[in-house]
């Protein structure tokens, strides 16, 4: 009988955690106002006044009231359900993201591994999109995506690898996040010690490959591939991407603030969540905004080697700084 | 310090001894040369650009033009421009010999002046005459519905019919305001003064593939 | 990676592309990420001028030929007007020649930043392209207070110039001009040394200067090879024999040195609007007009592009019987298939920018 | 039913067509539309790459014949409700060009214009309150109401 | 890199330089070219303004009665050039600075501003005139001090007679001294 009850509240929770916070709602309305943010800060480091903060959920609203032509050629069934390939990715992940001081995730099932498989959802979606559309640009854009999603995932792995290691200790590793967090707060967090700022870099230049932030967003070069896989998406199916890009911009932030960043603050889960929101806020501006407003787009084979060459060294470093120190 | 202008006398010698012909100078207010030569048939087009190549001119541009302004008169010519330095000569070939009315073909000056390629392409599409061993004389910017030739002839046969186009919009204007000028033939604004309707638009091609959508009804797919 | 694709396709780039300010239609080879060929089609911005310029009257097409491009909208009435004059032996006086190379300069100055803006937009470089267009706007309103309209001057007629540039005027224009000058040195050590762009920009779409002289190229294209044409120094008309300016070259014959060469143009044309507004002489605007004789007339000027080309011919008549106009873009467009090969896909429309394509100027 | 309309209003997003325009109309809209003076990402307008993103089609050039079947399709395929705007004289009258033989004259024959910009070229304001008009059509459209009366059809504004 | 950085930073320090348009009114020089402008009594019916324009927007027509003619410019297809007014030759037609312009499809066609110029019957021989624009006159008569008033009135041939029969008068004059 306990075990029913104890499944049924764990259940319950679970659906808490996947509907209302962090997941669903909360991550939605932090997403778009953190995109809100984004576009304000970068329009006035152009010296532009900036759309109205709440723009991405005009846009959203906007979207769904157009109607959704699915072109003809494309082959129906992965066009419609390729933007739900990456919504459903996020979703999961954002239930087991932990936020530290309200919420630790789900006992045994939040490891960085799962992070790591379900962070690339989007972009699979992306490309699924691109392949189905049939048009030329979309079949360009599926190999960009591709190519660039190979390089990005090299440097997001040593990073996760230093992390464990550094946790794990004489060798093993800890991929799970509430040991990580754990961990950090005796220890002091990982973006403070010597030996973890490389991969703290190599994160940095991770996020803005994996949003397709300017330096990178290779796949939707608006002005060389007319928007790649996107091209041929309107009304609904298009709001599923912005929904799922903004879903993915909280993951892949609060992923790096619970790596990197983990220290709570005296009071209540309302004071952590902000406090956990503003740091998502300030890795934002820093690794996505200033890197959209001060860089220009790179060719994919650029990007491949840029990834290749700084980040992924970098985070070897840590490794290798992880693996010795102990 | 008005540019010593050897280079026209370059070419003057350089055309005299290709085709036998003197240049005609002008000067204009700087004193940069312009000279004028009219050839007396096609063939010693060839020698003359080979010439004008030899000495470093570069082709500018190539006109073809309809002699006099009459009905569809067929005495055309082509005024080849080459420049060098400060000079621009003009090499005007004649299209017509004294009997015969139909043009004659022009010999194609590609292998000397690269760019003269679109240039040819060019009036043979404008003017419909025909070009000698061209690399690939496919049409360049008139569409394929034009006729060929369509500025050799002073009024193509669109401009009657489709001469509508500026008197119905002065129409709908006075019709705005209540005046009615649909029976009278006063002037449209783009009046040309020799009586001959100016709008030369598009002859009546088939119905366009797209009916003009009214703004309500969504007609696309679903 | 992408070789390993191997197979060929074509890719339809235009004519309604995002990228290309006017429909042109490239149908590009590619064969992974490597461009193979081009092939252009064009005709999608023939309208039927020559065609069209037989039907109206001299002073019609005063305003029809600044219509032809509005980039290099200066250059066309003003050559038009020169043939005509040479035509007929017409003397413009001297403060009329003065306030026609004023135009022209101003012109150039808003057509070179365009350009250079439009290169950053093509590789993403959104805050540059930002930057460099809101320093445009400077010469934009320079534009507007002198000669009324944002892009169209409508500064010369038949003999002269139409409205006159009184001190107030050039008080505002050399205001005008400092702030310019402040910013083009920022923009052109950006464009010389910021590592993004050179990235992307050099030895990008290379053009050697034997190619160059074979195609017959002028203007920044031809000068980014190292070939120095430039009509105002070649066959110098109007009051280029009295100004000083140098001829502007680049050896790198790519992308990277046709931008560099616009951008140091720029400083030479402030140069001459400075010197023009230092001794601009008193005098009429207009010559008084005769009877335009039969016959036939040329001139060439230098246009933002390169080397521009008119011929007119008329009877007694003021409808002129023919009137034909070469556009220096005319022969960049053979030119670009020496550029594309073996190019990336992705620099396609970079490579088409950098020959600062004036699609309405070729299809006229 | 009109809070939804009123939302969704603002963010119209803009798609440029060059029905051979001798590029006037085009830069000017690149001017307004990109650069920090006029600014238009303020009102919530954004340039979209792809006709299927667009709400406001801004066209531009006399419609040559051989770029109106693309430009038609293109029209086509942008999603409705749209609203359709005429930067600069040519499209709404051919402008000077009217009567050369590869025009096909006044865009209106082939497309229902809502908004006319005449101008050779407009300035970037008054294609602004092409804009703000259109969003204002866009608005009636959304809320079922037949194309306003005389009155309230000039830019009043904001 | 760095100094893009600098650049980056000066933009956010001086803050937004957007030109708070739909809000204020946009400042417009005063020599900008905006909507055609006609004053109906200095126009003389020469019609240069017609044949000067490209854009085929002016129409001049004599009405139906012949007693005046319309003056109609479509600011549909006047591609505000300038022509027609640095042509005039009284200045009648002028380019005002006025460039809110967009309006619906609804309003196309009226988008055109019509005068209907009267004209005046000649006080000599009753033949219908457009009335010489005083400063016309004043440039024509510079040189001759004449009374004004009244040869403003008549048709070119009848201030031929009113001319000749002047100078008649001083001949006789000069002959009686």
């Amino acid at each position: 009988m306990s075990d029913i009850f104890s499944l049924i509240s764990q259940s319950a929770t679970g659906l808490f955690h996947l509907v209302v916070f962090p997941g669903g709602l909360f991550a939605l309305l932090f997403g778009l106002v953190l995109k809100g943010i984004d576009r304000k800060v970068e329009a006035r480091l152009q010296r532009r006044v900036g759309p109205p903060l709440l723009q991405p959920f005009y846009d959203l609203v906007k979207l769904a009231s157009k109607e959704t032509i699915i072109p003809e050629t494309a082959n129906k069934t992965l066009f419609m359900y390729a933007p739900l390939l990456g919504f459903t990715g996020m979703a999961v992940c954002l239930a087991l993201l932990p936020v530290p001081g309200v919420y630790y995730g789900m006992e045994n099932m939040g490891d960085m591994l799962v992070f790591f498989y379900l962070l690339p959802l989007p972009a699979i979606a992306l490309m699924v999109a691109g392949s189905s559309s049939s048009s030329p640009f979309g079949a360009l854009g599926f190999s960009r995506e591709m190519t660039l999603m190979f390089a990005y995932e090299v440097p997001l792995l040593l990073v996760i690898l230093a992390v464990a290691m550094q946790v794990g200790g004489e060798g093993s590793a800890e991929f799970s996040l509430r040991k990580i967090i754990e961990y950090q707060r005796e220890h002091g967090s990982f973006g403070f010690t010597l030996s973890m700022l490389p991969a703290f870099v190599a994160y940095l230049l991770y996020l803005p490959g994996t949003m397709g932030v300017p330096p990178f967003d290779v796949a939707e070069a608006e002005t060389e591939i007319l928007e790649g896989p996107l091209l041929e998406y309107s009304g609904g199916l298009l709001a599923f991407f912005q929904l799922t890009s903004a879903m993915k911009l909280v993951i892949a932030l609060g992923f790096g603030v619970v790596m990197f960043f983990p220290g709570t603050v005296a009071g209540g889960p309302l004071v952590n969540i902000v406090w956990f929101a503003a740091k998502c806020l300030l890795l934002m501006l820093v690794a996505l905004t200033l890197c959209k407003a001060a860089t220009a787009r790179m060719r994919i084979e650029q990007a491949l080697s840029f990834y290749l060459k700084y980040p992924a060294t970098l985070a070897l470093v840590s490794v290798v700084l992880a693996w010795v120190s102990l | 310090m008005t540019p010593t202008n050897k280079s026209n006398e370059i070419v003057h010698d350089a055309l005299l001894q290709a085709t036998e012909l003197a240049t005609q100078w002008t000067f204009d207010v700087k004193q940069n040369a312009f000279g004028w030569l009219r050839l007396n048939n096609t063939e010693s087009l060839r020698p003359a650009a080979k010439a004008l190549a030899e000495n470093g001119a570069r082709l500018c541009t190539m006109t073809a033009y309809v002699e006099e302004r009459g009905e569809n008169s067929n005495k055309k010519a082509i005024a080849y421009h080459f420049a060098l330095a400060n000079t621009v000569v003009t090499v005007t070939v004649p299209l017509y010999t004294a009997g015969c009315d139909t043009p004659v073909a022009v010999p194609s000056i590609t292998s000397w002046f690269r760019n003269a390629d679109w240039n040819e392409r060019e009036f043979h599409e404008m003017f419909g005459i025909d070009i000698v061993d061209h690399p690939n004389p496919k049409r360049l910017f008139l569409d394929e519905r034009l006729d060929a030739g369509i500025m050799s002839s002073l009024i193509p046969f669109s401009a009657m019919v489709h001469g509508a186009a500026t008197r119905n919009l002065w129409e709908q204007v006075m019709a705005a305001k209540g005046v009615d000028i649909t029976g009278s033939d006063g002037s449209y604004g783009l009046e040309n003064p020799h009586g001959a309707p100016t709008d030369i638009s598009t002859p009546p091609i088939e119905e366009p593939t797209f009916t003009p959508v009214s703004a309500t009804a969504p007609e696309n797919g679903n | 990676m992408s070789e390993a694709l191997g197979k060929e396709f074509t890719l339809p780039l235009g004519p309604m592309h995002v990228a290309l300010e006017e429909p042109m239609y490239f149908k590009v080879t590619v064969e992974g990420e490597r461009v193979r060929h081009v092939e252009i089609t064009s005709g999608h911005v023939h309208r039927g001028m020559e065609a069209l310029a037989t039907k109206r009257n001299l002073f019609q097409n005063i305003v029809l030929t600044e219509r032809v491009c509005s980039l290099c909208s200066n250059s066309h009435p003003l050559t038009y007007c020169m043939a005509i004059e040479n035509l007929a032996g017409i003397e413009v006086p001297r403060r009329a020649q003065y306030l026609r190379v004023l135009a022209d300069e101003i012109k150039r100055v808003a057509s070179h930043l365009f350009n250079v803006a439009i290169l950053a937009h093509i590789i993403g470089y959104k805050s540059l392209f930002m930057h460099v267009m809101e320093v445009r706007e400077i010469m934009q309103d320079v534009k507007e207070t002198v000669y009324g309209n944002r892009m169209d001057l409508a500064a010369n007629t038949l003999g002269g110039v139409k409205n006159d540039v009184d001190a107030q005027l050039f008080g505002y224009i050399t205001r005008s001009l400092q702030r310019l000058e402040g910013h083009m040195q920022e923009i052109i050590d950006i464009y010389a040394s910021n590592p993004m762009l050179c990235s992307r920009t050099v030895g990008v779409g290379v053009l050697p200067k034997d190619e160059a002289i074979r195609y017959g190229l002028v203007g920044p294209v031809a000068r980014g090879s190292g070939l120095a044409v430039d009509v105002r120094r070649d066959a110098p008309y109007g009051i280029y024999p009295e100004l000083s300016f140098n001829v502007i070259t680049e050896t790198g014959g790519d992308v990277h040195s046709r931008a560099m060469v616009r951008l140091r143009e720029v400083n030479e044309s402030i140069s001459l609007i400075r010197q023009i507004a230092a001794n601009l002489p008193e005098g009429k605007l207009t010559a008084p007009l005769p009877v335009i004789p039969a016959g036939q007339g040329c001139a060439r000027t230098e246009a933002p592009r390169g080397e521009l080309f008119y011929f007119i011919r008329t009877d007694e008549s003021d409808i002129p019987t023919r009137l034909k106009w070469r556009v220096p873009s005319y022969m960049n467009w053979d030119a670009l298939e020496v550029m594309m090969k073996d190019c990336a896909v992705a620099d396609v429309s970079l490579i088409v920018n950098s020959i600062d394509p004036c699609v309405s100027c070729t299809e006229r | 039913m009109n809070l939804f309309s009123d939302i969704v209003v603002r963010s119209p997003w803009l798609y440029r067509i060059n029905a051979g325009s001798c590029n006037g109309c085009d830069v000017e809209l690149a001017t307004t539309a990109c650069i920090p003076r006029y600014d238009v990402e303020r009102l919530g307008c954004r340039y979209c790459g792809s006709p299927r993103h667009a709400d406001i089609v801004l066209i531009t050039g006399p419609l040559t014949l051989r770029v109106r079947d693309k430009v038609l399709r293109v029209w086509q395929e942008i999603p409705e409700p749209k609203v359709t705007v005429a930067v600069g004289i040519c499209p709404i009258s051919g402008g000077v060009f009217r009567g050369g033989h590869s025009i096909e004259g006044p865009i209106d024959r082939y497309i229902p214009v809502d908004v006319n910009v005449p101008g050779c070229p407009p300035r970037p304001q008054s294609i602004m309150e092409g804009v703000l008009l259109a969003k204002k059509i866009w608005l009636d459209r959304l809320n079922g109401i037949a194309p306003g009366h005389k009155e309230e059809r000039h830019v009043s504004l904001p | 890199m760095f100094r893009f950085l600098k650049l980056l930073g000066k933009n956010l320090a001086q803050g937004p330089s957007t030109d708070p348009f739909p809000a204020k009114e946009a400042h417009t020089p005063e020599r900008f070219r905006g909507r055609v402008v006609v004053n109906p009594e200095q126009c003389v019916g020469c019609r240069i303004c017609h044949h000067m324009c490209a854009g085929g927007a002016i129409r001049i027509e004599d009405n139906e009665e012949k007693t005046g003619y319309n003056f109609t410019v479509w600011h549909n297809t006047c591609a505000l050039c300038g022509m027609c007014r640095h042509y005039c030759p009284t200045k009648a037609i002028t380019l005002s600075t006025d460039w809110h312009n967009a309006h619906t499809q609804e309003d196309k066609y009226d988008w055109a501003a019509h005068y209907s110029i009267p004209y005046l019957a000649c006080a000599g021989c009753g033949a219908h005139i457009r009335m010489l624009p005083p400063q016309l006159a004043a440039r024509l008569y510079a040189h001759s001090p004449v009374d004004m008033t009244d040869l403003l009135k008549l048709c070119p041939s009848c201030r031929q007679l009113a001319a000749a029969r002047r100078e008649e008068i001083s001949n006789d004059t000069h002959e009686q001294e």
